[in-house]
Order: C-alpha cells, then structure tokens, then sequence
C-alpha cells in the first residue's frame, strides 16, 4: 500500500457514458491485483475531503487503468483530468479475487463498472472461463473485444433486447445451466449492482456453486480505519461488520448477510 | 535562533515529542496507516473509541460527504476493551509514540470500569473521555450536554484511574466555558475539543437522510471557524492544557487553534484526504517557529493578540 | 397531473407565491439587487437587521471567506427605523413581494419599540426578530441563548405589533427545541433559523483574528447539514410554521430543510455566488413537484421518512 | 450592472508576477468606465463562495482585461484560466474616477495593480497628464509601453533605485513639484497599497490639490447589500460608514477617515 503521484497517460470516453482513464503509476501498478482498487483523489475538487475508489481495470509495470462514469460530483470533475495532470493515488487496497484452479470454470458476472475488475481477472487468469455481462442496453456493452481477445466465451444479455438474450443477467446464466454443456463446477466471480450481486449470491446457493462477489460501499480512509464501509457477515458463528475496503471489497457469497 | 525549535508538550504526565496527535476514529487502532506514514513521528495516537464490551456500530451508509467535511454516523463501533487490549497494544508498544485511548460508555458505571480495566494496561498512557455519548440511563441525553452528568462521568473517571485524562468535550452547548470549567473542577489533566458538530443530511430523491442513523456528525475544514471559537472560549476559561481539532489540514490552521490556546492539536478528517497531512502539520508548525525566529511552541499558545474593546456584537 | 404545482404558502398572514426568500442581511434592503433579478419574483424579501436608531456597525475587516463559506461581523450596521422606512419603503411597496424586516435591539424595550413603529408602516407584512443579539442589560449575553430572556423579548415584541411576527432562533444552543417551544408559546406566528455560527477565524501571521471583531458568524454550504439538523428538531417541537436557512445554494439544498419539516426556505450566501440563485431556487423546487408529480408544495414539508428506530448514538 | 458570462480571450504573463486576463463579455465591457470594477467568479473554485473584485484595464465595445497576482487561493486558481474557458462576470460595478476637465493637470500615481484603473482613466482622458508609478523594482514596473504610447509624461520610482528616482512615489511627486514646471492644478487620481493611497491623502492636502483615490476592502456582495466593505468618510458634518463597492471605490481623499 502507497501514496503514489500519478500522471494521466490517457483519457477517453468509451460507449454508454463510461471513460477510460490510464494513469502512469508504477508502484501501485505494479503490485495491484484483480479485484483490489484505488483511492484516487480527484484534481481540483478543492471543497470534497474524500477521495473517490475505483476498481482496476488492467495495469502493468508503469501503469494502470480505470472506467468510470458520471454519477456525482467526484466524477463530473474527473472527467476534467488530462493528458499529463498530476492526480495522487492510493494502492493497492482491499483482497483480490482469489486466482480460478485448474479444473474450476470462472463464471464471470458483471454489470455495470464491475466488467473493470472481472476484465483484469480474466487477464491474469490462468483458466479461461465464460463472462456475461449484463445492461439495459446495447449502448453500455463494455470490454466485449478485450473478452474475445482473451479467447473467453463472451455472453450478453440486455434489459431491452438490442443486443446478445433479453432479460437479466441471472436469465443468461440459467440459460447457460440448460444448454448443459458445463464440463467442469463453475465458481463465480462476480462484480456490480448490489441487486444484481444479490441475486447472483442466492443462484450460487441455488446450484451449490461458490461465489466471489466484489461489493461496493462509501469509503472514506479506505485502509480499514474509519469502519465506514462495513458489511455484515457471518465470521464463524458470529455476525458482525467487517471492512470493505480491508476484509473485503471480495467476499465468499455465503458469508454475506444481506440486510 | 540556532538550532531547532523546541516543539515537545507535555500533556498531564503524557510526554509527546510535538504538539500533533491523530484523532480518535479517523485512525483506526495504529496499523491501518503504518504501511502508509511512520508512526514514530507522531505526537500521540488516539485511538478510535472503546466501550467495555464490543459493540457492532451502526447500519451503512455510515458516511456521506458534504460542502468541505464529511458527515459520519459509525456508530463506535469497536472490539470492547479486552478485544482492543489483546489485538492492538502489543502492536501499538512497538513505536515510541504515546497512546491515548479515548473511551466510552453508555452509563456512569461503564465510563469508569472501561477507565480501570486500561489503567494497568503496558504502553495506554492516558484516556481522552467522550463524553458526546447518550446515556441510557437518563433517556439518551448526551452526557456531555448536560453540566451535571457532565460532572458525574469525570469524576467517576477520575476516581478509577491515575492514568492521565482528557474529557473530549461536546460542542453541541449553550456555553463551552461552562464545560471546560467542570471538566477542570474535576480534576482532569487536560480537556479536548471539538467533536463533530450534529448534523442531519437528506437525499431528497427519496426524502429519507442520507445516513441509517439519521443524525451523524460534521467534521473536516467545514467546522474549522466554530472549533477555534470553542476552543479559544475553552482555553480562556481554564487553567488546563487544551488539545483543539475540528478541520485542521495544515500548519497553518493547526497554528489557529495554538494561538488561540491550544497546547496541542488533533488532525481527523485530513488524513482521509492525504495520510501524510498529521507529518505536513508537524513540518508546518516547525517551520512558522523557525521564520518567525520563536525558541519554543510555548511562546504562541495563547498568543492571540486581541482588539481592545472585542465587542460580542456581530 | 395537470399543470403547475401549487408552490404558495402562507406564513401567519404573510401570502407568499412561493416559499423562498432572501435572507437578512444578504439583500440589503432590496435596491441593491434589483437590476440584476426581477423582486417580483421572490416568496418574501427580507431586510437588513433594523434597530430603533441608526447603527455604525464594526470595523473592518468585517468578513473573511473560509471553507465553503464567509465568516461576518457586520456588526448590525442600519440606518434605524426611520431612515429605513423613508429611504427604502417607497421602493419596495412597488413590488408584488411581501416585506418583512428583520429587527434587532439591545434591550427588551428596543425590541417592543421598533415593533411598534414598524407595525403601520404600509407594506411591511411582518417582522423577523432577531435574537441572537446581546443583551446590554444583562451582560451582553445574547437573549437568545437564554430561555428566560428569549421568552421576555418576544413577549413583548407580540405585545407591540399585531404584525406577523417570526423569532429567529440562534443555534448556539444545547436544545433548540425548548426555544422553539418558548416562541411558539410567546405567540410567534412562526419561527426561522439557523442564524451564522460563531466563529473566530485567526491570522496566523499576524497572531490577530481576521475579522476587526474577533468574533464573527460563519454561513454558507459550511453550515447546512447542522443547519438541517436543527430546523428538523425544531419543527418535530413545534406546529407553527418554520422557515429554514443555512447554506442553500439550489433547489435539492432548499428541499433538504422542506423535507426536514421547513414551510419556507431563505436564501443568504449563496447569493454573493451568484444573485440568481434564489431564482433557481424557486424553479429547482417547482421542478421536483413536478418530476415526483406532486400537486403542492404542502405535500412534502416535513415528508422525512425515518427509519424504525433512530439511534441518536453517533 | 449585469452577470454576463464572460469567455477568456487571453491569459499570458507580464512582468512581476502579474497576468493579464482579457475575458470577452460585450454588454459589461461596453458600459464600464475607469476606476470601475468586476465581480468575477473564479472557475474551479468550488469551496469557495465569494467572488474576486478587480479593477479594469482596459475595455472596447466586447472584451475587457484586467491585472491579476497570486496573492490567496483565488487568484492562484484564476491562473487556470485557459483560452475559451467560460467566467462569469458581475459589472459595471462602482464610481468611476471623474473626468479630468480642460485646465486641469491629471496626475496619476499608481502601484502594484493601481495602475490597471489609472491606465484606463489616462486612455478615455480628453486631458493629458502625467502619469506616476512607485514599485519596489524595475521588475514590477507595468504598462510603461502603454502609458508612453499615449503620450503622458511616465514617471517611475523604485525603492531599490533599478529605474528610475530611487525612493517612494510621493518622493517622485515632490520631486516633480520642486521642478516647478507645473502650469496647471493637479488633479491627482490614485490607486494601490493602503500606505501609498494615506501618504498621498496628507500630500494632496499639504499642498491644497484635490485627489480620487480608489479604495481596496474586501468584498462579499460587490452591490451594497452585505455591508462588507465600508470606509468611514466625512459625509457633511457626520461620520459615517460607506460602502466602497457602491459610493466607491473611488473617493475624494479629503472625505476619507483613515483609521
Ligand atoms: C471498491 C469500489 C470499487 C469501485 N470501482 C468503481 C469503478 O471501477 N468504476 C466506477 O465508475 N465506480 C466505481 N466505484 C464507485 C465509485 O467509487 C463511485 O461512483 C464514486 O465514488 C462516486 O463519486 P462522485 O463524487 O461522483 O459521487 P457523489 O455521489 O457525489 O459522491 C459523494 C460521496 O459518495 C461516495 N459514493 C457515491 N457513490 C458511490 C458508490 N457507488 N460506491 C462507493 N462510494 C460512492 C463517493 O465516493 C463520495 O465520497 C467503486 C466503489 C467501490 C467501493
Ligand atoms: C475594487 C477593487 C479592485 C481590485 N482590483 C484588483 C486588480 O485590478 N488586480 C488585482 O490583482 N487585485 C485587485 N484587487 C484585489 C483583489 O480583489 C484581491 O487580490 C483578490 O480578491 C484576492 O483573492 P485571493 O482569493 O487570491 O486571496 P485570498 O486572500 O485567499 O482571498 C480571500 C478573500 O479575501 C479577499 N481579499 C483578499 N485580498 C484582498 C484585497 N486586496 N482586496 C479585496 N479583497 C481581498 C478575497 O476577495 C477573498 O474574498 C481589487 C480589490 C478591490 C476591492
Ligand atoms: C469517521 C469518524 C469517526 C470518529 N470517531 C470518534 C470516536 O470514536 N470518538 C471520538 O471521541 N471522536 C470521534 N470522532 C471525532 C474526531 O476525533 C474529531 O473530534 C473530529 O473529527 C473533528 O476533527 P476533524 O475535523 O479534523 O476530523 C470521529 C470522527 C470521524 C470523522
Ligand atoms: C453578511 C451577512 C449579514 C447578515 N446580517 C443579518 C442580520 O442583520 N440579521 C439577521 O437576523 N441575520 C443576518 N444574517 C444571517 C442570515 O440571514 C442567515 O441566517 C445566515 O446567513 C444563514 O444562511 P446562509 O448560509 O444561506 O447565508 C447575515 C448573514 C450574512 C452573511
Ligand atoms: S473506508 Fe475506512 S474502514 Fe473502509
Ligand atoms: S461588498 Fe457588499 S456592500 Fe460592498
């Protein structure tokens, strides 16, 4: 874990609102892994005191790279970052996806920002597996190109049709599951919506599948100190708050207490 | 002037090598930011508060940010004090930094037993009292806002412990003096101020507040104009050393709460921003002794140069 | 729903097309901002602080900016009653815009006494009292910060005008909920706060305060969220109708205080942003009601859905 | 007086530390006049609630310019500014310095951005005169080009002796009288430091000569509602205070209370 400064090497918008942002950042590039994320303080922000997470969506040895979209101030003022602007992270925080085994088959799940950390897991992965990403439409389809150059088998489905099945993401796997052709036990891997992790975490249950969700809560240190981030899970037979930023952002679905 | 400047305080029988301390709850129990800033450096570390058992906090969101501060609702959340003593302590002995745990409880009887179970603990130099806290007892009212309750928990702190205390005073009153007064009376060691200031924050999509708790609590540069006038009333009102915080970023503003009569100063909601600010603190406070060729930090506590005739009118 | 949203509201017997206003002290006494937005436009205009004789004020510097918002001593500089009414009344009777001014005085007599003068002065449609002023008689202290004063002035103001009248609370207080009750059972037809929070702002090179006053009154986005907080418990203690201020800059800030539990809104700093933040203020709340397809603005005063059981623990 | 959004023409550097800014923004560059101000409200300033007052430069039928330094966080912020940027703008905005009538010796003595209200007094005067200007160093010496291209009589004092009459501007100004070569009344108009501008009152009134002098105060409304920014003046037989965005910035010296 650093405080690292930054620079911005890119910074272009991407389908359906999202951008991508790649920023010079050797240390924390370095040494992230799937799963872990960011806590990056937007530039010229001046009355916001926190600094803003985001999940990496690929990094190598200088540097690595994010998506995000505008949801609030943070956001709307990072879209003002440019080429060359200084901008101070801290990384890398939070556990990883834990890697897929030989003989396992990643289930890949996302909505949303969440293709971002499942993009950099199927990158790293030593197995390759299936993504399916879910949407309201076409338009906010991300990473399709990276997954197939990837060689993983990519599934889409959308709310309204215009693109892969119509329906829900949780739709798309049970589909899968009829099409029966699983040769080996799916683990699932899987980052977005709290309602779409929901559903995913009870479909796991379901089938009796292990389930890796990446959760997402307002941060404020984002190295365990403040406890503004928890979650409830259970912890043996206890119930109690852990850390997202520490314990977490990934979690064992069956640990989850959903409140 | 040769040489540096002479920056160590001296808070009851708490020896600290500069006059910065982080404050409770915005650095965890010391390791969350080692990997991150050398602790050694610091004056103190306060903990995050600890009650006599664990207590599991408030539901999320816990937090949401707002105009220059943060409003926080965590809820003191914490492992209890057996489960604080046994995971942090050894960890904490290792660094040549005073620890202040600050405490809490929801009755008399709590603050006081919570205040002896640390008294023989190795390596807790003082407590610093919450004492923002409702008590149960008396349907909820904070403790720290009622001049009375106020009296019995530092005093029955005091009557549990020869530790060095420091009753952390609620800003939520009519009159701050008042507060600083008793909290003195009762022989504490040194007061600290301010806590985060009661606030209540709405999302208006759905007209429901922000927080699970509804009320939280407004800290970060926001609050920083109150806190000074707090702990200058306070400091005025009492013999005491007083700790100021509330907003503080820099040298610069830990300054205005020196000169305005703290002997030292906490730095909370600025470490979110940037982990290193409590040692840019530290640097800038050096550096202001240094240009203004001032031997010690003790020549500006309280140094403030005030008009003739201030009149309360504004 | 058809049409526009009902947006009126009525504040005792002050009609209101909508429920924002300009607050004290920020407006002036209304020329000043006529060329840059239509009066017509505003719910109420509301004056600069009047006494019974003209008022020097403070020396200067009487503001500083600080973090998200200004710090003022002012110092209730007026042109006192008389030269009020005759410089000023003529140009606001020709607006379409209820009056109210704000009066202030250093003893309960002051008080009844500009109340009195003002209540057949033709177009003043109420009276905002202002009592987070000091007593003279009594120390200084300010009569709002004491039950037993607030409850003497405002008696007497009610006893001095048949005028609208609204205390304007001051939120350096322990329950602002008891002087709520206090104004609502002295007859005030309505009460408004936040009044600024006392703040003292230093100048670290210096050693001095900023502001010539030493003290002064921190307002703007700083405030808002305890703002919010005190015109919620305010409104949970009382039935008559509450104006709330406090760092509103658009229209999601002023429904903040609507659903909180405010009848109407005042809009101070954010005016030295931009002067036409009221206006936008206005149509952002308007917006709302018609976005949620709500017919009138009564629907979501006070529509705060709490949770089960508020913990006031955070 | 209007709000016009305003769009920076250009941004560049002069000498000791000052920049000029040229902001197009037509219906407020035309009605503005010498010794007037703008309200300006610096981008990217988010924690910041008050605008920034400034003096004009100068100003034809669409843009105006003014001087700037980095004293605070505003001014620092303000050299953001970039070509294209949008900048509200708040003016015409307080009394403009009278006109210099025929017969009379317009004597301007100007320092640090003083000389930005006196340049554009001396560009709009039917008179000629002479123009005064008393700095530290050469280095901080602005708008000599200008002044000598308008033909006035430029004069300079520096308090290390780099150019110039070494010494103050009111040294320059006895100076000047000892040569005796005045054949008509000054009149003089003055902007900058609060030293300078009292030094020049007690001057002007040694010698009998009438003086404008334009006062700096912090500002928060900028229109006579806030009561921020009063000077107390001889108003007949009274005291009282006035505020020096609307009666001023531009006083009569011997009106003005110094405190
Ligand atoms: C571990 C983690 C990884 C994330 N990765 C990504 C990513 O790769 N791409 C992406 O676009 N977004 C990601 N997010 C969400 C992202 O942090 C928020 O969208 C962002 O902080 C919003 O900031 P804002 O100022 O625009 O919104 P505002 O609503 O104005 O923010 C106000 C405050 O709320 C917090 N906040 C608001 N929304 C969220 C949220 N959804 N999650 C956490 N905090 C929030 C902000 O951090 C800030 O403190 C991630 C969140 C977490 C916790
Ligand atoms: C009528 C008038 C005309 C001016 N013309 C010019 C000009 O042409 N060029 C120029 O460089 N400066 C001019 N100034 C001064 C300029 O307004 C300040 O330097 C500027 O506001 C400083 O802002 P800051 O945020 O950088 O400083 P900070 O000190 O961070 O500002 C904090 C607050 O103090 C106020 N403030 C600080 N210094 C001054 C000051 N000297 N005068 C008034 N308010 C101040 C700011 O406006 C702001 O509200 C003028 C001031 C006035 C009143
Ligand atoms: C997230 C958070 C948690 C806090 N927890 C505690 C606590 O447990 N006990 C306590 O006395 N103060 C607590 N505080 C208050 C701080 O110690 C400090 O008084 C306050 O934040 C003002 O300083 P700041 O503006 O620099 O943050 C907490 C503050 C924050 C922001
Ligand atoms: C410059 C200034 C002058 C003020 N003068 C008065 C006054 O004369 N009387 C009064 O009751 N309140 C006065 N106020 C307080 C405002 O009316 C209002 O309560 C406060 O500013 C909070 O609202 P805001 O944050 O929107 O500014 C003044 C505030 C400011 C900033
Ligand atoms: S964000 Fe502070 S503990 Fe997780
Ligand atoms: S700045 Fe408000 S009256 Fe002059």
């Amino acid at each position: 874990m650093k405080i690292e400064q930054g620079r911005v090497l890119r910074h272009e918008e991407l389908k359906g609102g999202y951008r991508l942002l790649s920023i010079e950042v050797p240390a924390i590039a370095k040494a992230v892994g799937p799963g872990q994320f960011i806590h990056l303080q937007v530039p010229k922000l001046a009355e916001s005191v926190l600094r803003r997470p985001f999940s990496v969506l690929d990094a190598d040895d200088t540097s690595l790279s994010v998506i995000f979209k505008i949801v609030g101030k943070g956001t709307a003022a990072l879209t003002y970052a440019e080429q060359g602007d200084e901008i101070s992270i801290m990384g890398p925080l939070g556990q990883r996806f834990p890697q897929a085994r030989e003989g396992t088959l990643p289930l890949l799940i996302g909505g949303g920002y969440g293709v971002a950390p499942l993009h950099f897991f199927a990158k790293r992965s030593p197995v390759k597996g299936i993504m399916m990403v879910g949407s309201s439409s076409k338009s906010h389809i991300l990473c399709a190109e990276e997954f197939r150059m990837l060689e993983w088998d990519f599934r889409i489905s959308t709310e309204d049709g215009s693109m892969g099945m119509k329906g829900r993401v949780t739709d798309l796997v049970e589909d899968w599951v009829g099409q029966g052709k699983a040769d080996a036990t799916p683990v699932i891997y899987s980052c977005g919506p709290h309602g779409m992790l929901k559903a995913i975490a009870e479909m796991a249950k379901k089938h009796g599948w292990k389930a890796w969700l990446s959760m997402d809560r307002n941060m404020a240190c984002g190295v365990g100190a403040c406890l503004a981030c928890v979650q409830k899970v259970k912890k043996g037979d206890k119930i109690e708050y852990v850390r997202v930023c520490k314990e977490g952002p990934v979690f064992d679905a069956s640990d989850i207490i959903w409140e | 002037m040769i040489g540096k400047p002479d920056i160590a305080v001296k808070i009851g029988a708490i020896e600290m090598k500069n006059p910065v301390m982080v404050a409770s709850g915005t650095f965890g129990y010391g390791p969350e930011y080692a990997g991150l800033i050398d602790l050694n450096r610091l004056g103190a570390i306060v903990v995050k508060g600890i009650s006599l058992e664990p207590h599991e906090g408030n539901p999320t969101p816990r937090i949401v940010e707002v105009a220059s501060g943060i409003v926080n609702a965590i809820g003191l959340q914490n492992p209890g004090v057996a489960g604080f003593v046994d995971t942090y302590m050894k960890f904490l002995r290792g660094f040549d930094t005073p620890v202040i745990v600050n405490i809490w409880g929801r009755t008399v009887e709590e603050y006081a037993e919570v205040a002896k179970r640390l008294s023989d603990v190795e390596g807790v130099a003082g407590l610093e009292v919450n004492i923002s806290c409702p008590n149960i007892k008396e349907g909820g009212i904070a403790f720290g806002t009622d001049p009375k309750m106020t009296e019995e928990v530092i005093t029955a702190v005091r009557k549990a412990t020869d530790l060095t205390i420091i009753p952390k005073l609620s800003a939520a009153v009519t009159d701050i003096g008042q507060f600083a007064k008793i909290a003195e009376n009762c022989g504490s060691d040194a007061i600290s101020l301010i806590n985060s200031l009661p606030s209540l924050v709405i999302d208006v999509g759905k007209r429901k507040p922000a927080l699970a708790n509804t009320i939280g609590g407004l800290t970060g540069p926001a609050i920083r104009p109150v806190a000074v006038k707090l702990v200058w009333q306070a400091a005025s009102a009492v013999e005491i050393p007083v700790i100021g915080m509330g907003g503080i970023t820099s040298g610069g503003s830990a300054l205005e709460f020196i000169i305005a009569g703290a002997s030292a100063v906490a730095v909370g909601t600025a470490t979110f921003t940037d982990p290193s600010t409590v040692l840019s603190v530290i640097d800038g406070i050096e550096a202001y002794l240094i240009e203004n060729g001032l031997g010690s930090i003790g020549e500006i506590v309280g140094s403030l140069d005030l008009p003739a005739a201030g009149t309360p009118n504004f």
